[in-house]
Order: C-alpha cells, then structure tokens, then sequence
C-alpha cells in the first residue's frame, strides 16, 4: 500500500494541469472541430476540467475514489460524445486503482479505460477518433512497464510519443465514426479533435510526473 | 459575430428560463437541471414521451412539449447531447408508471448518453424504450459512417408518437409508431451560409459568396458537397430528388412534406422553395397529404433549408393530423 | 448576399404560390392580383379584416389569414405598398356586405394607397373603415416626421379586431375595438445587422462588428440611433424603458408582451431576452397576462428584435385570447 | 387643335427615355434610398416605367388619354410612396392635355401635378421630398412662359436647372416627411431619392424635347 497523502496530492496537480491546459487549448479545439465536426470539443473539454478541477479539491478518499469523481463529473458536465467517452471510461477503469497507483495499477487502468472507450464508441483503429492516440500510447505504456521493465516516467514519456504519432496518423484517414464521418472524404487532411485532446492530457500528466 | 445573449456560458440556462417565462402554465424547469417538463408532467395513464439534444436547434425541443407531443425535453450545451444524468432526471420526472419513449436523433454522443441514461432509470424500475431516427439521407448508412444523422424527420416521430400515447396507448404501440414513422422518412439539407455558435463567436464553416453546401447536419457541420450557387428551384430540385431517389415510393403514395428553415431564411424563400417541391411532388405523381413549411429544427442562425418527404399510410395520416397544442406546433 | 430565390422580380409571386400550396385549404390566391384571402371568403355575416403591405415581413401578412383573424392581405413589393387596385380587390373580395376593416400600418404609401383602395371600393358600395397603426415608439409623432410606424403591434390590432369580428360585431363595433388596441400598445426595435432585399442584394446600411442600430422600423430602415454592442439585458432594458415611459402605465395594469424577432434571430435569443423583460415587467408591477415570444413581424433576414407592450382590460384579454385559426397564430 | 400623330410620338419617345434613363439608374436611386430609406426606390421607379413603355407602345388615342395610362399604370405598377405621388398625380393632372400639349396645357398640367403632389403627400417644400425638386421647377416653368414668353424649350431647361437645385437643396435638409423622417437628424447630409428621381424625369424630357 503506497502513501495516499502524496498520491492525493499528485492527482490533484495532475488534475489541475490537465485542466488549465485544455483550457488554454479551448479555442485549438474547437477550430479543429470545426472543420471536421460542430465546434464544440474545445467547449466541452474545458467545460469539464474545470468542473471537475473544482470539484476534486474538496475530495478526500482514496485515490480510486477521486479518479472515480473525475469520470462521474465529466460524465455530467460534459455531454456530447466526449462525455460518456472520456467520463464514462474514466469512471469504469477508477476500479483497477483500488490499491492505490502504482506501475501494475496504471498499466491496467490504462488498458481498462482504452478497452472502455472502444466498447461504448465502437471505433476500430483508423477510424480518425481518439482511439487512435489512444491505442498506440496504451501499447507502448505496457510494452515498457511489463516487457521492458522500464520506470513509469520513461514508460509514459513512451506513451505521450506514441499519442502524438497517433494524432498525426489521423490527419490522412478518411473518418468512419464520430461526426467528421458524416463529411466522409472531406475529412480527410484533417487532425481529429478527440485525438489531439488526449494528447494534450497525456502531455500534462507527464509534465506533472516530472517534477 | 454579434448575439443577442449575455454570457456564451449562460445562454442556454437563460433561454430556458426565458421559455418557462413565456409559458408558465405549459412548462415547468426541473430544479437544477437543463431540463423542462409539462407543467403537469408526468401524465396519469400515459406513456412518456421525452427528447433532447444539444441546444441551438430551437424551436427543438422543448418547443413540442404539450398535448399530443413530448412530456419532456432535455436542452444540452449548444450541439452537445445532454448528459446522462440530465436525461435520467428527465426520464423520471415524465414516466406516470406506463413507461417512457425516448426519441434519440442518432448521434454517437446522443446514442451514448441516451443510452446510459436508460441504464440508469431502468434501475429505478421506469420501463423505457428507444427510438433512434436517423432520416438524413446525404449520409450514407454504411462501414464508413456512424450512420445517418437524426434531422427534421424527428418532428414527426414526435408528432406521432405523441398522438399515440395521447389515445392511450402502450409503450410497445408507442414505439412501433415512432418506428414506422423512421422508416418511412428521410431528409436532406443544405446551407447559403456557416451558422455562428455562441461559444466560438465566428462561422464554423467559411463559404464563397458564390458558393453553398450541400448535405449538411443541424450542427453547423460542412456539408458533404460543396457546389456552387444556385437558384431556389435547382436547389429544391437537388435535395428533392435526393430524398426522393433514398425512399424510392411507388407513384400514388401519399406524403407529407416539411420544407424546414435552418433558423436565418426568412420564411418567404421557404415558401419560394415550398412551390417548386409541390410541383415536383405532382411531377413524381405523389400525393401530398400535408404540406409544412417553417423553422421546425434549426441551426441557430444558419441560412438554409431541407427538405423532408414521410411517406404516410392511414394510421399515420390520422396521427399527423391529431390535435396537438404546444408553443412551437398547434394542430385542431 | 445569397438567397434562396429564383429571379427577384419574382420572389414575391412565388411565395404567394408557395404559400398557397403550403395551405391550399385554408388559402386562395385572387387569380391575377398579389392578394391571398380566406379559401372561404367572403364569410357570410361576418365584418371582413383585411391588411397588407409591402412584402418581406412575413409570416405578415397572409400567415395570419383564417379563423379569428384576417380574411385577406395585400403583399407589395418587398417593402412596397400594394397598389391601391390590389387592395381594392381584396377589400371587394372580403366584403359580405356587413363590410370591411382595413388595418394599415402608418407609412405614407401604405396609407396613400389605402386611401385610393378605400374611395374606389366605396365607388362600388362597399363600406369600408380604416384604423392606422403606429405602434412605433422610436419615432415621435411630430411636425418632424411622418407620424410614428406600424410596427409589430399590428398584430394584436389584427388579433383583437378578428376576434371581435368573429363575434358577429358590426364594422363600428370592431373598428372601435382595433383603435383601443392602438390607444395601447407601443414597440420599440433593434438591429445587430442589416437586411438584405432580394433586389438589392447587400445589405441596406452597414453596421461594425460592434455596434447596433436603436429604434429601427421593418424595412431595413437604419434606426434612430447607433449604438455601441450591448448585452442581451442592456438591450431588453433600453427597448423596455423607452417602450413604458410611452405607455406611462399604472403600477399593477394588466399586459400582453412580444419579444418579435426580425426574421435572422436564432429563437434561443428570442428567449434570452424574454427572460430579462419578464423580470422588468415585475420591477415595474405590471402583470403579464400573456407573454409571446416569436417571428411574427419580420425584416426578412435581419438579426435584431422588437419588443411590444400593449396594456388589456378584460375585453382586450378575451379577445386575444379568443380562437384564432391561422398559419402563422394559432390560439385554442 | 394640333397633330396628334406627331405629338403621340413625342410623348412614346418621352416616356421610352424616361424608362431607359430610371432603369440605367435604378442601383443609385435605391442606393440613396438604403440611406434613409426602405432601398426600393430605384425598383420601384424602374418598374414603373418599364411597364409603362410596355403599354403606352400600344395605346392610341390622344395625348391626354395616353398620359392617363402614365398614370393609371404607374398605380397599379409602383406602390409604395412613389406609386400614389408619381401616379396619381400624372393621372389628375392629365386632363388639362384634353386639347393636346401646347405651351398653356403643359403650363397646367405641371402646376396641376405639383398641386396634387402636394395635396396627396401633405409635404411642404424644405421637408426633404420630392417636393423640394419639384416646385422650383414647376415655378420656374411657369414663369419662363407665361411672364417672360420663352419657347418651351427654354422653359424646361430653366425647368431642369431648378430642379437640380431643389435636390442639392435636400441634401442638407433634415426629413419632415417620408421614411427618412424617421432618421430625424440622421437624415441631414443625404440626398432624397424621390426628389432625384424627378430630376431625372424632367432632363429625360428636356433631352427628347431638343431632339
Ligand atoms: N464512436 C467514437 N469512438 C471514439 N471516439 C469518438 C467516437 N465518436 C466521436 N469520438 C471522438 O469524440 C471527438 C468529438 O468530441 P466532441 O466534439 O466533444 O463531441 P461531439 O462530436 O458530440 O460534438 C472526436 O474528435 C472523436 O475523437
Ligand atoms: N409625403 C410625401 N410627400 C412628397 N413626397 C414624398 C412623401 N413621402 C415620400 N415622398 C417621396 O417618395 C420618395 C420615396 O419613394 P419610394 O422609396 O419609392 O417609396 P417608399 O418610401 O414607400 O419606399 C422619397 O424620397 C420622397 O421624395
Ligand atoms: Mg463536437
Ligand atoms: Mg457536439
Ligand atoms: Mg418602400
Ligand atoms: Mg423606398
């Protein structure tokens, strides 16, 4: 069982991170939405954060629990198709950190959460959404935590790379599912939104494991 | 862009605010939610009937609370499908023990959220069912879309669905009527020009002068063509021919047609668009049983219009044309 | 700027056949002249209404033809009078020889050529009677100008006075009835932008991204005043104030409200604004009898509002509230 | 009596010039007219005409009966304000041509037009209308003949000069009647279109006149 005063603490900052950063990549967001989709992502993803950056301060509880209250909040602020996506996700992998984070915990909250995400979306790898940022930064983190026994800040130094490929992987592909599929070869050429948001919290968290 | 609105951040608390102001005997906000129900919700002995969406689409969907149409709406952010949470509180609130219709227009966000929310009221013992409309045909349903998008057709599947549990009807009859209506409608739009969303202040698309989109959503989504200008009656033909070409109705059918404004046409380039589609529909050899022209589902201030053709049969003739007594839509 | 249109010269020819094809029930065009009347006119017993005036401003005019409202308008020229022989066709068609109330908006065409309409119909003895709105508070009624403009109050003039007409009320009775609505109403306008006729094609004044024009008519007049942007409740507070220091009601008098959109305005505005002038009607003590929140007096395309306060005794609230039948205004 | 043929085809010549000379400048009547007005006043007028020579190609009888159709037509073709004061007044004024147009008849009819003008619109000079072309052209005229005996010729020349002063003289007037009334002191430093309109009336007839 690891301190839970120090994990607290580092959720809270990794919250607050995550939170300030989309924030700041609000109007990004939503520009690439609206070339793809209705110009929300960035609305919708700061709208959240804040809530839940909010909301998390006053939280107690283990760290499980607080990560649970982050799905549960995006799950209700955020709505559109990001809200079940993210939150819902967030909420249903909260379960693998029942014994507090650690390497074994983060790898299955990861895979969790990226199992969760393609389960309720239903978007295979290709399909231009986050799940391609997702999948590769989800495989990498796991590959070198549980193969090449790497330390976590290297493993997630790995999965923030592997994210970014992924957005840029998404700029050529033709959309299949999300509303940048409805353009269908017109989406082609552009970054998906949902994809580059992921990036940019996987970014944070690694900027908050640093220091 | 200029607005008539306050906060971007407030707007949609405030218009609600603003709809119970103007209909204090007919609608009633449930207490801190986005979320506004009959004023005598839920009705004794009738099955629910509920919507919602992401906002902008107005006078969708609170506009068709009422008599004949919907127990009750959900409002989320502008285009963002409301959350889970919102849609459970409002699933509640309508259901008198007959259980609820949710008419869900088929959005991955609105899906998800629809869907959970079931999840979650089931658990409370409300029976719910759901229908998805998904009537734009510029989309096609295939591996490489998330399916057609839900459009204008959803009035109508609130119009009949709400004259059927008007009559009393069960939850299961309920539903198979919102089906038929599903199945039988499709939609196809198109716009002069980008709506302006409240929040990002300027057009989401950027369009020519002498350009305009074709097989657009009601989410100030590009279209999937752009083409170039043309006239009322070349446009009309276009989307006719469209929706026509996906239904593919034996000649003689009867119909009822909607020519929708997207929120910024004003109603006499309807009407100008409403005159070639009836001669068209004579030149197919439909016949027209009703002919709606109006802002019905709107992109907040997108100039534009579709076009939606229902084919109708006797039951759901008799259901379009029931009393129906909310803001937005009146029939006696 | 584009438009849903074929040719202008046409525009308003094919809406009136849009329209009529839109109700073919309820509708008829008088063959050869640019007047929609009753599908039944003229009605047996009954005082006829007619109204009218230049185009534009739909759903005024025609939309508001049927039961307990008008039996026939005139459409000009977008913002064009009709010509006096239009309208003395129409006041001939409505006329069942219990004669005709004519509801003129006060502009120097309308009322010239309504004048013309009224000498030629009593030439061929049908008795006529007129009542001219000019509901318009930005503009004072002077030495200095043309008296103030018909706006959006015409409304309520066609809505009292059709219902009292349908009553059986004599041509007094109802134009008595009409003039109290005048004797108590007051609008006041704004505009975020400008409209843009079909004939013109760009915009009729220029407005920056961040001012507004006060005190605007409906004919893509500019205002009386330019002001820099302001919230939704700046706005709802100036229209308001300047609208009840006309009316100089006393505390707890009775009110119908209008927030009328110009034809551009997303309706999630419309409600925005409703919401803050509910709140002044209650700083002000005056009791909101019934609160509409709508497009019913447009600009064609132009983004902005009106608000409307007209003070009801009890025969002015039964009259508004009585059934009307229409297009555009239905009440049950 | 004088010869009617020829003055028929005086008056089809008049009425054609005045249509070409309204319809070539419709935009910059109704541009006038967007600036303190509705921004019809060129369609309005280039209507009018228009069908105007349309019919009275057609139309035989005498001069006085084919400047009644002036009217009559213009009445039913323009609406608005225009309509009624365009039209209404040729249509009254026309019967002073009953015995054809001669220096006296003209004299007439134009002092019968601007009466009626005047009577209809209820507008004194200075109010910023039509008006304000019209009277100086109408006195001029009348004097130019009747006191000082000129051609006719002459006359509506002295006719034209006046009038465009009347429309120099709107620009800086502020609006008492009209739609531009309703700018109050806005209207100041805008030309009226309707005074406009007249001038261009007036050097299309002095323009066939000189023929
Ligand atoms: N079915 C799906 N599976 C995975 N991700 C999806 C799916 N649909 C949408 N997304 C992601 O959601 C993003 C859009 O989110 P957002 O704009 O907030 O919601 P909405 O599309 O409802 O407006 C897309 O860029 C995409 O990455
Ligand atoms: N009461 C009046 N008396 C004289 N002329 C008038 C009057 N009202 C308007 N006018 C003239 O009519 C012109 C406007 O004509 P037009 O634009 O065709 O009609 P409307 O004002 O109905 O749109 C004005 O420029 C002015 O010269
Ligand atoms: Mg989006
Ligand atoms: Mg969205
Ligand atoms: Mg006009
Ligand atoms: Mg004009």
């Amino acid at each position: 069982m690891v301190d839970d005063d120090i994990q607290r603490e580092a959720v809270h900052a990794a919250i607050e991170a995550v939170a300030d950063r989309l924030v700041a990549e609000k109007a990004y967001l939503t520009d690439l939405d609206s070339a793809i989709g209705d110009a929300d992502h960035g609305a919708n993803m700061s709208r959240g954060f804040t809530k839940v950056a909010d909301k998390v301060e006053e939280l107690d509880g283990d760290v499980g629990e607080i990560v649970k209250t982050v799905g549960v909040t995006l799950v209700s602020e955020v709505g559109g198709a990001s809200g079940p996506l993210y939150g819902g996700s967030i909420m249903h992998a909260s379960q693998e950190l029942g014994d507090g984070l650690t390497s074994e915990t983060s790898v299955a909250f990861a895979e969790a959460y990226l199992d969760k995400v393609q389960d309720r979306g239903n978007a295979e790898v290709g399909a231009k959404t986050m799940v391609d940022a997702l999948t590769p930064a989800v495989h990498s983190y796991k590959k070198a935590i549980e193969v090449d026994d790497l330390p976590p800040l290297t493993a997630l130094a790995k999965a923030v790379d592997a994210a970014e490929r992924g957005v840029q992987f998404t700029v050529p592909l033709r959309a299949r599912k999300g509303r940048a599929s409805y353009l269908d070869w017109r989406s082609v050429g552009h970054q998906d939104p949902g994809a580059t948001s992921t990036l940019f919290i996987l970014e944070e968290l690694l900027a908050v494991a640093e220091e | 862009m200029k607005k008539l609105i306050n906060e971007p951040a407030d707007v949609v608390d405030e218009m609600l605010d603003g709809m119970v102001a103007a209909y204090p005997d007919r609608l009633r906000r449930l207490d801190g939610y986005e979320v506004l129900v009959r004023a005598d919700a839920p009705v004794d002995g009738k099955v629910g009937i509920v919507s919602g969406g992401g906002s902008g689409h107005e006078p969708t969907h609170a506009g068709y609370i009422g008599d004949g149409m919907l127990d009750g709406a959900a409002a989320g952010e502008v285009f963002t499908s409301p959350t889970a949470d919102q849609l459970n509180e409002m699933v509640k609130a309508c259901d008198a023990g007959e259980g609820v219709l949710c008419v869900v227009k088929n959005y991955e966000g609105d899906v998800m959220n629809f869907e959970t929310a079931a999840e979650m009221a089931e658990m409370e013992d409300v029976e719910v069912a759901q229908v998805v409309v998904d009537d734009d045909v510029a989309v096609e349903d295939s591996l490489y879309t998330s399916g057609r998008r839900g459009v204008c057709g959803t009035i109508l599947v609130h119009k009949a669905a709400g004259a059927k549990a008007a009559e009393g009807a069960d939850l299961t009859e309920v539903q198979r009527v919102a089906e038929k209506v599903v199945d039988n409608v499709g939609t196809m739009g198109m716009a002069l020009t980008s709506c302006v969303t409240p929040e990002k202040g300027e057009p989401t698309f950027d369009l020519g002068e002498d350009e305009l989109e074709l097989g657009i959503g009601i989410h100030g989504e590009p279209g999937t063509e752009r083409a170039d200008m043309m006239s009322a009656d070349e446009i009309t033909e276009h989307l006719t021919e469209k929706v026509l070409a996906d239904l593919d109705l034996d000649s003689g059918q009867e119909v009822v047609t909607i020519v929708n404004g997207m929120g910024g046409t004003p109603m006499m380039e309807l009407f100008v668009v409403n005159k070639r589609l009836q001669e068209l529909m004579d030149d197919h050899d439909l016949v027209v049983h009703d002919a709606w022209v109006g802002d019905y589902m709107t992109s907040l201030d997108m100039m534009g219009c579709s076009i939606t053709v229902c084919a109708v049969d006797d039951e759901l003739k008799e259901l379009l044309d029931a009393p129906a007594d909310t803001p937005a839509l009146k029939v006696q």
